[in-house]
């Protein structure tokens, strides 16, 4: 097969039709998936395609659509169902704690629940309250889910197909603010890398950068300045949150001796602090500096023309690489 | 200080409040006297034979329901939700479902496990601690008891919507058309979950039945509380039928329920049935109803019974005599005794099984901390040799 | 492999399904061609002169919803919420109330702010994205706009039991007694939170509206997905009334309102009344609804216009000359140039704003993030300097 | 006033009542909160001296409940909500998260929220499933909420009565298992501690150990156990966890260098990672060992009899504190 030039959005739509392609079984189910394709577009053309039955427009009401979904999954389904945005996940958060994160326990294995809630997360859009929230720590709290986070075209359209395939629950968070951003070139006969490992996306020696979704870019630009001024960053793209996969991230951390981790959620018990926590638990020897944090601050997301300042961009990375070389 | 509230109910008033006899809507076949009664809409199909067993059903329920509730009194459980008053609307549902059907439970339904074939003894295993559920849903389409109220309707609406998506409903063959039944309580008729589960099914005209089993209490608060008007017209507001059925009746319990689900196995979509009930006991075994109610609406409902009437009608009829009475008692003994061996045989779970499913495929993370826990544990084993 | 779902509508067929002229059910007291209709159980109790402010009401909404559709257009908002085509619903609801009333509105109620008096530039700053809400909810019982769907109307009974709790119903005395509107649109409905608060509301008996503005879609579902059976009978499951009122006829939905309300102050709880609208516009300015919808629909809705009818039965009685048509085209100008001029005056929030507010006693760890950021800040104003 | 020796369900009823007799506008409202006066009779005889319209029992729905408070606080009303057990908290998780914590950022500080949630939350009493959750992270990751823990009668009688004062919303978490177990001394006319402090309930010098809600007395019994051997251990009640303070954190961290952290919340992303987190970056130098964290497992919670398991213990507690030793 030849290669394309890819947005996440359509990496994401292409990995999601092949996945209906695929297996018979998966459902796509959310607000407006439909005939607008979701107002994202992500699921766009796939209703046309695989019919309603396939691609269900839900009633406007979240837990009702993870709800049914974890009946359809019982049923030997694989629903890949949409939230529209990530602020509002939470009318489905009791369903997802309690009934998607418990189910394959409280069954003794019996039940498996291989549902994907895919999730456009972060901010940077300009959009209004509640469109804009991170809320991933909130789930990779909670045994039972798996949590991934992309941050490219070509992971898109793997990791929703890996996602799919998975016989556990994953919580698919997209950054949003990337889905029409950059392009890049997929091959699709390539052989995905595994979907719970983290990948460094540069190699350094003085500073770990830990980034996920949206940070990714920003990470590697704060990279590309700080190489100007002769400091090698080192980044890691998580990807998985929930498991963390802590090999790459360790041996980095071994070599570097300090890191810092960057996210769009709140710092306060934010993923950077279980990082953190366990990078100075593996590695305590190895740290020059505390492992420094820089994240959305502990405010609830602001108005959008002030959201740029709320969020972790270049500058307060460098900060932050300058705070812990100065260690 | 103590005053009531100034909020005037106007509008029990206007619809007419919750009675205590279910009111004319109510679907009875069976008096409290053991007379059958004729319904324009629903009949009684089955033999005198099928209520001789319905009669069984419903003593062994009651006396797994009893014999657990010894049993948490002796230390053996930690708790149990008793059904004792619910028997007729648990075995009448139970026994309307085919074996292709699925049934969505609560925490309470021992009876219409019993219906599918669970091992009573299975039912003890969350009560005592000892599991989460100790039977394979799938083995008899008996899902696993749900704590969360309510959460299980939407699990029911979604599974009728994959047996739409598998063809079988609305095809008519008898073995292959399918519906689900969701059961659950007065009080949680007021939980977001229900009532979404109610639209979704409504609009996908998905094949759930909605068992509610009024009981007319929410542990300490009456179904007042819920609702001013009779519940099975809540249904009426979402585009689907509602019906009121004497939950104490077995026989109507079983036509109004087999309607409902033929209806949805029809391709006809769902349908809510109200078994208008009562709740005898306490809440739970760590419950103490005298807070609340009125030990005289226990003795009024007592005149109910749903086992007493059904053996009122099979002794005038002369269509049992004591050797079936007494064969029956002998079964519930055997099934007693059964239960309490089984229970204190029932095998403790071992620390290190908390780390076991909770995924499909274990995370690395999880499986060192499993084996962090192991060493650890293995640190006193050696410590005490 | 295009195909539509195979689970066939029936229950549409029984009960009918939602009809693009509403259907009998609909309550009419102004015609699309502008001739004044009779209505047994609600009246228009207010003269002529009433009707045209309720002209200049609709005109200066809709100049508001043009003026800022074309400010997001212009770069100067983020997003805009249109209300095209829901001005009567809006401006009827919003007339109907008394001061002491209070609203929640969802994020399109920009008739009924214009109503409560508030500055309607004030509506756009938190889709210019300069905040989240810019007036003082208090000022006017107007509350802030509430994006997530339908969490509003579970604020709005509670803020009901706090009048109940003040003894502020069913007095008797005008200027006491109040009710509480909550707004929300058709998808809303299908919200666990709002049957919830139809719940609360009833189970209450709160002084509560729930104003439903049934504009046909959510997005680009239409209100099939929702509901199978004409909205407003969703409240008669609940235990309460329910009215269709045509929300195109301002008159109708200041009678049926206002009944409502009344109904509410005089502590005979609550009403739910769905205005059967329509959606003109797209969604927000991000939307395209050409993906979804046929413009035929929206032809049919064009005779309906709530504003041209209310012209129709100005011109047409007399009641109405060219120079009030003029002197209201000069104001709703007036208004345009307000709104161009004061939106891009709106000053940015500064980057330290972020941190106001975020509890009413700020913590010390907040401070010391909050100082931390500033003097960060003040790192780049010297090196800039 | 003379002193009177009471549970922690006691201290907690006469809090309740304490501030409703002293402000007509605090509300009590959740399920069987009235007659029955809650399931752990925390509510007792409320209802009969303040009347069904400020003690309220409410439809079985909790995003209702808190949904309905908040529109009582906007009226101006203090709504003290019940939720029956941690695990229910979920359905009302929207509410609490989107509303009751940004309703004062949204509005400018025009509208205050003077909510407590009161949650009754760990494990430990034998209980089925959702019975026995700790859910704090969660609410503490969340800017707009305050969030505290009473581990004692006293505090419980003094905490809820400032929290019910506070115009900020607080969750308001009690360790179901101390309802009825040890009694303490109340004297009412003491003049209480601030609710945003933590408070050092054992003085030592070797290990800090920080606790909070249930755990706190198994603290103090390893504090008890380890000085057996020879070890001094410090113990922080830390009493709140958003804000956390501090000051008396790091004070201790500073003279002792090492810390471990137990409470009953799974360990990935609980408060130990907060704090661990927080400790390493302000007393990176003074630390001779990495935080240890020891909590839940990250499992679901399992069947109650193997719960003990599950829980930190005097034992794993011990064992923490002996390896941080090691180091
Ligand atoms: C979401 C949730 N909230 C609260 C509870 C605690 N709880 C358990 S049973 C119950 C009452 C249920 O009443 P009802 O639905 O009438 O069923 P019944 O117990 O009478 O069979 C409550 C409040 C729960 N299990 N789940
Ligand atoms: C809980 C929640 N889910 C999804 C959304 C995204 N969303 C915003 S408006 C809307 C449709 C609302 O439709 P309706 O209630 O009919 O109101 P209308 O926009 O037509 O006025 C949706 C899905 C949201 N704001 N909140
Ligand atoms: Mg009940
Ligand atoms: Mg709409």
């Amino acid at each position: 097969m030849s290669t394309q030039k890819i947005t996440l959005a359509k990496g994401l739509n292409m990995g999601l039709r092949k996945a209906m392609e695929d297996d018979p079984k998966v459902l796509v189910m959310g607000e407006d998936v439909g005939k607008l394709g979701g107002v994202f577009r992500i699921t766009d053309g796939l209703q046309k395609d695989f019919g309603e039955d396939r691609v269900i427009d839900s009633p406007l009401a979240e837990s009702g659509i993870v709800g049914t979904a974890v009946g359809m999954a019982l049923r030997g389904y694989r629903p890949v169902v949409e939230i529209q945005f990530d602020g509002f996940v939470y009318p489905a958060y009791d369903q997802i704690v309690c009934q998607v994160a418990k189910m394959h326990y409280r069954s003794k294995g019996r039940s498996k629940m291989p549902m994907v809630i895919r999730i456009p997360f972060g901010g940077g859009i300009g959009a209004v309250e509640h469109h804009s929230e991170s809320p991933e720590a909130q789930f990779a709290h909670t045994p039972g889910l798996k949590v991934v986070a992309c941050s490219n075209p070509v992971d898109g359209y793997w990791m929703i197909q890996q996602a799919i395939a998975s016989d556990d629950p994953v919580i698919f968070l997209e950054p949003k603010r990337q889905y029409h951003a950059d392009k890049a070139e997929l091959d699709e006969s390539a052989t995905p890398e595994p979907l719970f490992r983290s990948r460094t996306v540069r190699q350094g020696t003085d500073v770990t950068v830990l980034a996920y979704g949206p940070t990714v870019k920003t990470a590697l630009q704060a990279a590309e300045a700080a190489s100007g001024e002769g400091k090698s960053l080192e980044v890691i793209d998580l990807r998985t949150l929930s498991p963390l996969d802590m090999g790459p991230v360790l041996d980095s951390v071994r070599r570097t001796g300090r890191v810092v981790v960057t996210h769009e959620a709140h710092v306060n018990l934010g993923m950077g602090s279980e990082l953190a926590s366990r990078i100075q638990e593996e590695c305590f020897y190895s740290l020059e500096a505390p492992v420094l944090r820089v994240g959305g601050f502990d405010t609830p997301y602001p108005a959008s023309r002030i959201e740029e300042d709320f969020l972790p961009d270049l500058d307060r990375v460098l900060d932050a690489v300058d705070r812990t070389l100065a260690y | 200080m103590t005053h009531q509230s100034e909020f005037g109910p106007d509008l029990a008033e206007v619809f007419g409040p919750s009675q205590q006899d279910g009111g004319p809507e109510l679907v009875q076949l069976l008096t409290p006297e053991g007379e059958r009664r004729e319904h324009p809409e629903f009949a009684f199909d089955l033999d005198d034979e099928a209520i001789k067993g319905f009669y069984r059903d419903m003593v062994l329920t009651r006396r797994i329901d009893t014999e657990a509730t010894a049993l948490q009194r002796h230390g053996e459980l930690g708790i149990w939700a008793q059904l004792l008053g619910q028997e007729a609307a648990q075995i009448g549902a139970g026994r309307a479902l085919r074996p292709q059907d699925y049934v969505f439970p609560t925490y309470r339904e021992h009876g219409v496990a019993y219906c599918r074939g669970v091992d009573p003894l299975n039912l003890l295993g969350l009560f005592r601690g000892v599991d989460h559920g100790a039977w394979n849903p799938n083995d008899n389409n008996f899902g696993l008891y749900t704590i969360v109220i309510g959460a299980q309707t939407l699990h029911a609406t979604g599974y009728a919507m994959g047996i739409q998506r598998d063809g079988a409903v609305g095809t008519g063959d008898p073995d292959r058309d399918a519906a689900v039944i969701a059961h659950f309580g007065d009080g949680a008729s007021s939980q977001g979950d229900v009532n979404e589960a109610f639209i979704f099914a409504a609009s996908y005209n998905a094949p759930v039945v909605f068992f509610c089993q009024n009981n007319q209490w929410a542990i300490s608060e009456p179904i007042e509380r819920q609702t001013r008007i009779p519940l099975y017209q809540r249904a009426l507001g979402f585009g689907f039928p509602g019906v009121r059925v004497d939950g104490n009746d077995v026989l109507a319990t079983y036509a109004v329920t087999k309607a409902a689900l033929q209806r949805a196995r029809d391709g006809q979509g769902p349908t809510f049935v109200e078994a208008y009930t009562y709740r005898m006991g306490a809440h739970t075994t760590t419950d103490d109803p005298t807070r609340y109610r009125l030990s005289d609406d226990v003795e009024h409902w007592k005149l109910k019974d749903p086992i007493a009437r059904v053996k009122a009608y099979l002794t005038r009829n002369g269509l049992a005599d004591d050797a079936f009475f007494g064969a029956v008692e002998d079964e519930a003994n055997e099934l007693g005794h059964h239960l309490r061996e089984g229970c204190k045989a029932l095998p403790d779970p071992k620390p290190m099984d908390m780390f076991a499913h909770v995924y499909a495929e274990e995370p690395e993370e999880l499986r060192i901390q499993r084996e962090g826990f192991a060493a650890y544990l293995e640190t006193f084993e050696e410590s005490h040799a």
